[in-house]
C-alpha cells in the first residue's frame, strides 16, 4: 500500500495544480476571455481561437512549448517564416486587387495610413524599447497579422510575440468600434458625403500583370520583404491567371486552414505567463491602439488633401481603410459613409486603399529590416 | 542615450520610414496607372494579326464576384439551368452575416 | 523480480490506473452535471439585460445531426427550395452501407 | 559485353529476391492479408490500407525507414507525436459530446471500460513484459488508435509500436464481432429490452463549455495529456463554436487525410519482419483480445450496476460503448438492444459511454505516463 | 576516357537499361494478362459458397468515367431525382477545353 | 540629416538594382516569358506558374534559397523525395489503369517508348556530361515530372534540377507540338485509320490486384523505385479500392496542390542565374527534344511492329503514348488518328501505353538507380 501511497504523491507532484504559478491562472482566465470575445462576440474568430486555446495548453502544461513539444514543432514553422508567409499566399488567393488597379492613386492611402506605425514607434522608443523591439511591436500598426509576426521573428523578437500577435490579431477585431468615431471627428457630413465615380472596368491582362509588377517592384527595392510579397501575390498571380484554379483553391483554403490552425495554436503559446504578465505586455497594448489610431487618423486625414486636390471627387472616408485589415476596415468606411447619406457606396472605393495598405505595411517592414541589416 | 537622442534617433527613421513608403508606393501607383494603357495596347496588337480574337483581353468582366465565378464556370451551360441552380444555391446558403462577401460553389470540380 | 512481485505490482498499477481514471472521470461528471444550470444561468442574466433576446442560448437544436446542419446553412433560405435541394442532395449520395451516420452538403461554401 | 554481364550481377544483388528474408516474404503475405480484409471486408479500411501497404513496401524495400527514407520522415512526424494529436483534432471535430452532456453519468461507463486496459496490463506484466511496454501494449484496450501511438511513442516502445497499431485498429475492427456475445452472455433479455428516456436537449453554450472544461481538469491533473486532450478538444471547439466553419472542415477533413495517409503508411513500415515476427506479436494479439474482452465485459457489468441503482432505468447494452472505438461500439449497442427489441434505440444513450471513453482512455494514458514519469 | 570509349560505356548502359525495362514491362505484362481469368475464378469460388452473391465482381462498368462516379455514389438513389441532378450539375459545369476529362462531384459527401 | 543620407546610402546597397547580375536579370525575363506561356498559352499552367515564380524570386532575392530561406525549406522536401512522391500519390489516385489492364501488350509500347531516354543519354554522355549528370538528363524523355525531380536528387544532381525540370515540363506542355509531325512522317495513312477493337471490361477484383501486383514485381526488381512507384500505387489503390475515397480525395486534391505550391516553387528557385544560364542548360534543352522526338519515334516504330505482328490491329499512332506525359500525349494520338478518321476513337487505346510508359520511365530510372549503386 505505501506504493500507491507513494506514486500517488508522485502524481500529485506532477499535477499543474502544484506547478502552476498564480500567472499561469491569470493566463487561463485571459485565455478564457479570449475564447469568449472570439465565439460570443466573433470577434477575429479564426485566429482568437486557435491563439487562446494555445495560451491555454501553454499554461496548464508549459513543455508543451519546450524543444520536442507538440506546439514547439509548429512555432518552428513560425520562427521560419513558412506559416506566415503562406497564410499570405491564401490572402493573396482571396483579395482581389481590381479596385486599386482601377485606382492607383489608392496607394497614397495605403501609405498615408502607415503613419501610425511610425507614431508607434517613436512610443515604444520613448517607452524604453530598444530599436528592433520597437519596431516590431510597431507594426501592430499594420493591421496585418502574417507581417507582424514574420516581422517579429526576423528580428529575432521571440519574447514579444505573443503580445504582438494577440494585440495585433485583438485591434483589428475591433476596428469596427476605434475607427468610426476617429473617422466622424476628423470629417465633416458634407465630405462623407460625397459619392465617388464608379470605377473603371479592369481587364484581365492588367489583373494578372499587377502581382507580377508589384513583386518585381517591391522585392527590388526591399529584397528582404521576398517571402512575404511574393507568396502574397503568387496567391494573387493564382486567382487572376484563372489556369490553376486548384492551386487557388487549395492556396485559400485547405492549405491556408491548416496554416492558421499551426499558426494560431503556435504563437498562442508563446504567451506563457513568463512571457506576457509584464509592463511591455501593457505597453504594446498601449501602443497598439495609438497605432491603429494615428494611422486611421493619417488615413483620413490624407483623405482630406485628396479631396480638396481633386476638388472633391475623394471620400475622405476611404482613407481609413488604408490600414488593411483586409476587409473590415474598408466594411467600416462604407458604413461610416452609409450613416452619412444610405444611398453612398464607397466599399469599393475603399478596397483600394484597404489592399494598398497591406502592401505598404510590408514595405514598411521591409525597411526596418533594412535599416536593421536583415536580410 | 537620453531620452531626446532616442526621440531624435525614432524621428529620423520614421521620416525614413514614411519616407521609403510613399515612394515605393508612389512608384507602384505611377506604373499601375499605365496599366489602362495595356488592353488597348494588346488588342491593337491582335487586331493586326487576328482581327476576329480581340474580344479576350476585352472581355467584360462583372465587378460582382458571385456573377463573375459563375459565369466563369458556366460559361457554356444552358443559361436557364444555370439560373435555376444558382438560385437554388443560394437559397442553400443565404446567411444574414455578412452580406458583402462573394458566393461561390467551390465544390463542383472538374478533374 | 520473481512472478509474484511482478503480479503484486501489476495489481497495484492496476488499482492505481482505475482509480485515477474513475476519479478523473467523476469529477468531470460531476462538473459537466452542473452544466443544465448554465443556459438558465445565461438566461437570467440576458433577461436583466436584453428582455428580448434570450432566444439564443435557447434555440431548439435537433438531436439529429443531418437535420441540425442543414438548418444552420440554411437559417434565412426560402424553405422550399431549401426542401428541394435537400431531398435532391440524399437522393443523389443515399447509400445503404451506414444509414446513422450525417449527410453533410460540405462543399457548398461561403468564403 | 562482361560489362554488362557484370553490371547485371551487381543489378541482381539489389533485387529484392536476393536480399529479402523468408520472414519479408512473410510479411509481404501479412500485408496482402490485410488488405484483404480492409478491402473485401471493409474493417477500418481507412486506416488498414495505408498501414498494410506500409508493411508491404517496408518488407520489399527496408531502406524506406531508414534514416532518409521517405517512410522515416513521416515516421518522426508520429515520434514527435504530430500526427496522433493532429488526428485526435479531427476526431474532435467530428465528435458530437452532446449525449455525453446530456447524461454525464456515462463518464462512469467510459471509466469501468477501461478495466480491459489494466487487464491487459496485468497479463502483459505475467507474460514478460516490461512495465513500460506492458501499459504501451495494454492501451490497445482503450480502442483508440491515436493514443496507442502516442503511448508508445511517448514510452519509448518504437520496437513494439507497429504490432500494437495494427492489433489496435484490427480489433477496432472487429468490435461488432467480438462484443455481441460477451454482451449477451452478462445480460438477460430483460436488461437488452429496457427502453431509456430521452436524452435532454443540450444548449449551444454548453456544448462550446465542454471542451474547454474538459482540457482545464484532465490537462491540470495529467499535464502530459494535453497535446493529445488539448487538440480532440480543440478540434471539438471549433466544431461547437460555429464561428470557425472552415477550421473545423479543414480539421476534419483536408488535413486529417493527410496525416491519417502519413502516419498509417509509417506506422505500417514499422512492421519489417524482425520487428514483427516474433512471440512479442502473438502476445500482443492475445493480450489485445483480452483487453477488449475485458473492456467490454466490465462496461457491461458497471452498465448493470447503474442499472439496478437507478431501478432499471439503464440499458446495460450501453456500458459495452464505453471501450471507445466511436462510433462503432455505439452501433453495436444500438444493434445488439434491437435484437431483443426492434423498437429501442440505444444508439445516443450509447454515444455518451462512447466518447467518454476516449477521455477514459487519454486519462488512462496519462496515469501510465505520471507513473513512469514521463513528462 | 576516350570519346570512343565513353560512347562504348552510353551504348552498354542503354542495352543493358532498354533491356531491362522491357524485361520487367514484358513480365507485368505477362501476370496482368492472367488477371482476366480472376473474375471467372473469383465467380467460380463464391458459386460454390453463395450461388446468389456472385453478381459483385462481375457488375457492370460503364467506361465512361463520369458515369462511373456518379452510379456508384447514387447506387441506391432514386433514378429519375439523379439524373435530374446530374444533368444540372454537368450544365454548371460544362467548359469546351477539355472535354474528355471526368467530371466528378466532389464535394457531395457523407461524414 | 547625415544619419539619413548615410542609412539611405545602406538601404541603396541592399536593393536588388545594385546586387543582381545581368545574368539575374535575363531570368527575370525568361520567368515572366514562362508566366506568358503557361498563362496566356496553357502550357502546363499547374506546374510553370510555381516553377517561373520561383524563377523569379530566387532571381531578385537570392536568398531565399540560402540556408534558412523560405524556398530552402520547400526545396529540402524535394531533396528528400517527399513531394515527388506525394505527387506521385495524387497521380495515381486520379489514373485509371483499366485500359492497360485490358490489354497488357500496351506495357511494350510503353517500354519502347522509353528508348528517347536512352538516345538522351548517348547525346548527354558524348556531350561531355559525367555519367550521373546524363542519366539525370536523359530520364527527361520519360516525360514524368516528379521521376525527374526525384532521380535528380537521388544522383546527387542539385546543379541541374533547375534546367531538368523546366526543360521537363516545358517539354511535356509541348507534346502537342513535337509528337504529331513525328507521328505523320513514320505511318502511312492507312495505318493511322486503323480502328482498334473496343477493349474488354475489366473488373474492379483486377483493377485492385494491379497497384498490388506492380508494387511487389518491380519494387522486388528495383527496390530503390520503392518511394516513386510504391506511393504511385497506392493512389491507385485508394482509387480502385473503393472503401477509402476520403483518403482518395485528399491525396488527388489538397495534399496534391499543397504539394505542387511546394515542389514547383522550390524547384523553379533552384534557376538562380548561376545555376541556369550556361551551355549545360543549352545542352538540355537539346537533349530534352532528342528525347522527346525519339520516344515518339521508336514508341511509334515498335507500334508499327505490332501492328505487322498482329495482322493490322494495332493501331502504331497509340506507340506515340509511351513517352507518358499522361493523358496529354493519348490525347495526340487520339486528335492524329482522328484527322485520318474523324470516326477513329483511340484515346482509350492510347491511355494503356500512355500509363504504360508512367512504369516504364519509373522502371528505366531505377535501372540509373542500380547502376550506381544508389539505394
Ligand atoms: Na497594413
Ligand atoms: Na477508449
Ligand atoms: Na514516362
Amino acid at each position: 500500500m505505501s506504493y500507491i501511497s507513494e506514486t500517488l504523491g508522485n502524481l500529485l507532484q506532477q499535477t499543474a495544480f502544484l506547478n502552476l504559478s498564480v500567472g499561469n491562472l491569470a493566463m487561463i482566465a485571459v485565455a478564457c476571455g479570449f475564447l469568449y470575445l472570439a465565439i460570443a462576440k466573433g470577434y477575429e474568430p479564426l485566429l482568437l481561437v486557435p491563439i487562446a486555446f494555445g495560451m491555454l495548453l501553454v499554461n496548464i502544461y508549459p513543455p508543451i512549448m519546450d524543444e520536442g513539444g507538440l506546439l514547439h514543432y509548429f512555432y518552428l514553422l513560425d520562427e521560419w517564416a513558412i506559416l506566415p508567409s503562406l497564410i499570405f499566399m491564401g490572402v493573396g488567393a482571396l483579395t482581389d486587387f481590381g479596385p486599386l488597379i482601377a485606382n492607383p492613386k489608392s496607394f497614397l492611402l495605403g501609405a498615408a495610413a502607415q503613419f501610425g506605425i511610425y507614431a508607434a514607434y517613436i512610443g515604444a522608443m520613448l517607452l524604453g524599447f530598444d530599436d528592433k523591439a520597437a519596431a516590431a511591436i510597431s507594426i501592430i500598426g499594420g493591421a496585418d497579422g502574417p507581417t507582424s509576426i514574420f516581422l517579429a521573428s526576423k528580428l529575432g523578437q521571440v519574447a514579444l510575440m505573443g503580445p504582438i500577435a494577440v494585440a495585433a490579431y485583438s485591434y483589428m477585431a475591433l476596428v469596427p468600434i476605434i475607427q468610426p468615431p476617429i473617422m466622424k471627428a476628423l470629417t465633416t457630413k458634407e465630405e462623407r458625403m460625397i459619392k465617388m465615380d464608379q470605377l473603371r472596368h479592369v481587364s484581365k491582362v492588367e489583373r494578372i500583370c499587377f502581382p507580377i509588377v508589384v513583386t518585381i517592384v517591391v522585392c527590388s527595392i526591399l529584397p528582404s520583404t521576398a517571402p512575404l510579397v511574393g507568396m502574397l501575390m503568387l496567391g494573387n498571380l493564382f486567382r487572376e491567371s484563372g489556369v490553376v484554379r486548384q492551386l487557388t483553391e487549395t492556396a485559400s483554403n485547405a492549405l491556408m486552414y491548416i496554416v492558421v490552425i499551426l499558426l494560431g495554436t503556435s504563437v498562442g503559446a508563446t504567451t506563457s505567463a513568463e512571457a506576457f504578465l509584464n509592463w511591455s505586455t501593457i505597453k504594446i497594448v498601449v501602443l497598439g491602439l495609438v497605432a491603429f489610431s494615428f494611422g486611421t487618423a493619417s488615413g483620413v486625414i490624407f483623405g482630406k488633401i485628396m479631396c480638396k486636390l481633386s476638388g472633391g471627387k475623394v471620400n475622405p472616408l476611404i482613407g481609413s481603410a488604408g490600414v488593411s485589415a483586409v476587409p473590415m476596415a474598408a466594411r467600416v468606411s462604407q458604413k461610416v459613409g452609409a450613416e452619412a447619406d444610405p444611398t453612398n457606396f464607397l466599399l469599393m472605393h475603399a478596397m483600394g486603399p484597404n489592399v494598398a495598405g497591406v502592401i505598404g505595411t510590408a514595405v514598411a517592414a521591409g525597411t526596418f529590416m533594412a535599416i536593421f541589416g536583415v536580410r | 542615450m537620453t531620452l531626446s537622442e532616442i526621440f531624435t534617433k525614432a524621428i529620423m527613421n520614421t521620416i525614413l520610414g514614411m519616407g521609403v513608403v510613399f515612394s515605393v508606393l508612389i512608384f507602384i501607383s505611377f506604373i499601375i496607372s499605365l496599366f489602362k494603357y495595356l488592353p488597348g495596347l494588346l488588342e491593337g496588337r491582335k487586331t493586326k494579326k487576328h482581327p476576329a480574337a480581340a474580344d479576350d483581353s476585352a472581355s467584360i468582366r462583372p465587378a460582382d464576384a458571385t456573377d463573375r465565378k459563375v459565369s466563369e464556370d458556366t460559361s457554356e451551360g444552358d443559361p436557364v439551368m444555370v439560373a435555376v441552380i444558382t438560385a437554388a444555391v443560394h437559397a442553400l446558403m443565404r446567411e444574414e452575416t455578412v452580406t458583402t462577401d462573394a458566393y461561390v460553389v467551390r465544390s463542383i470540380r472538374r478533374i
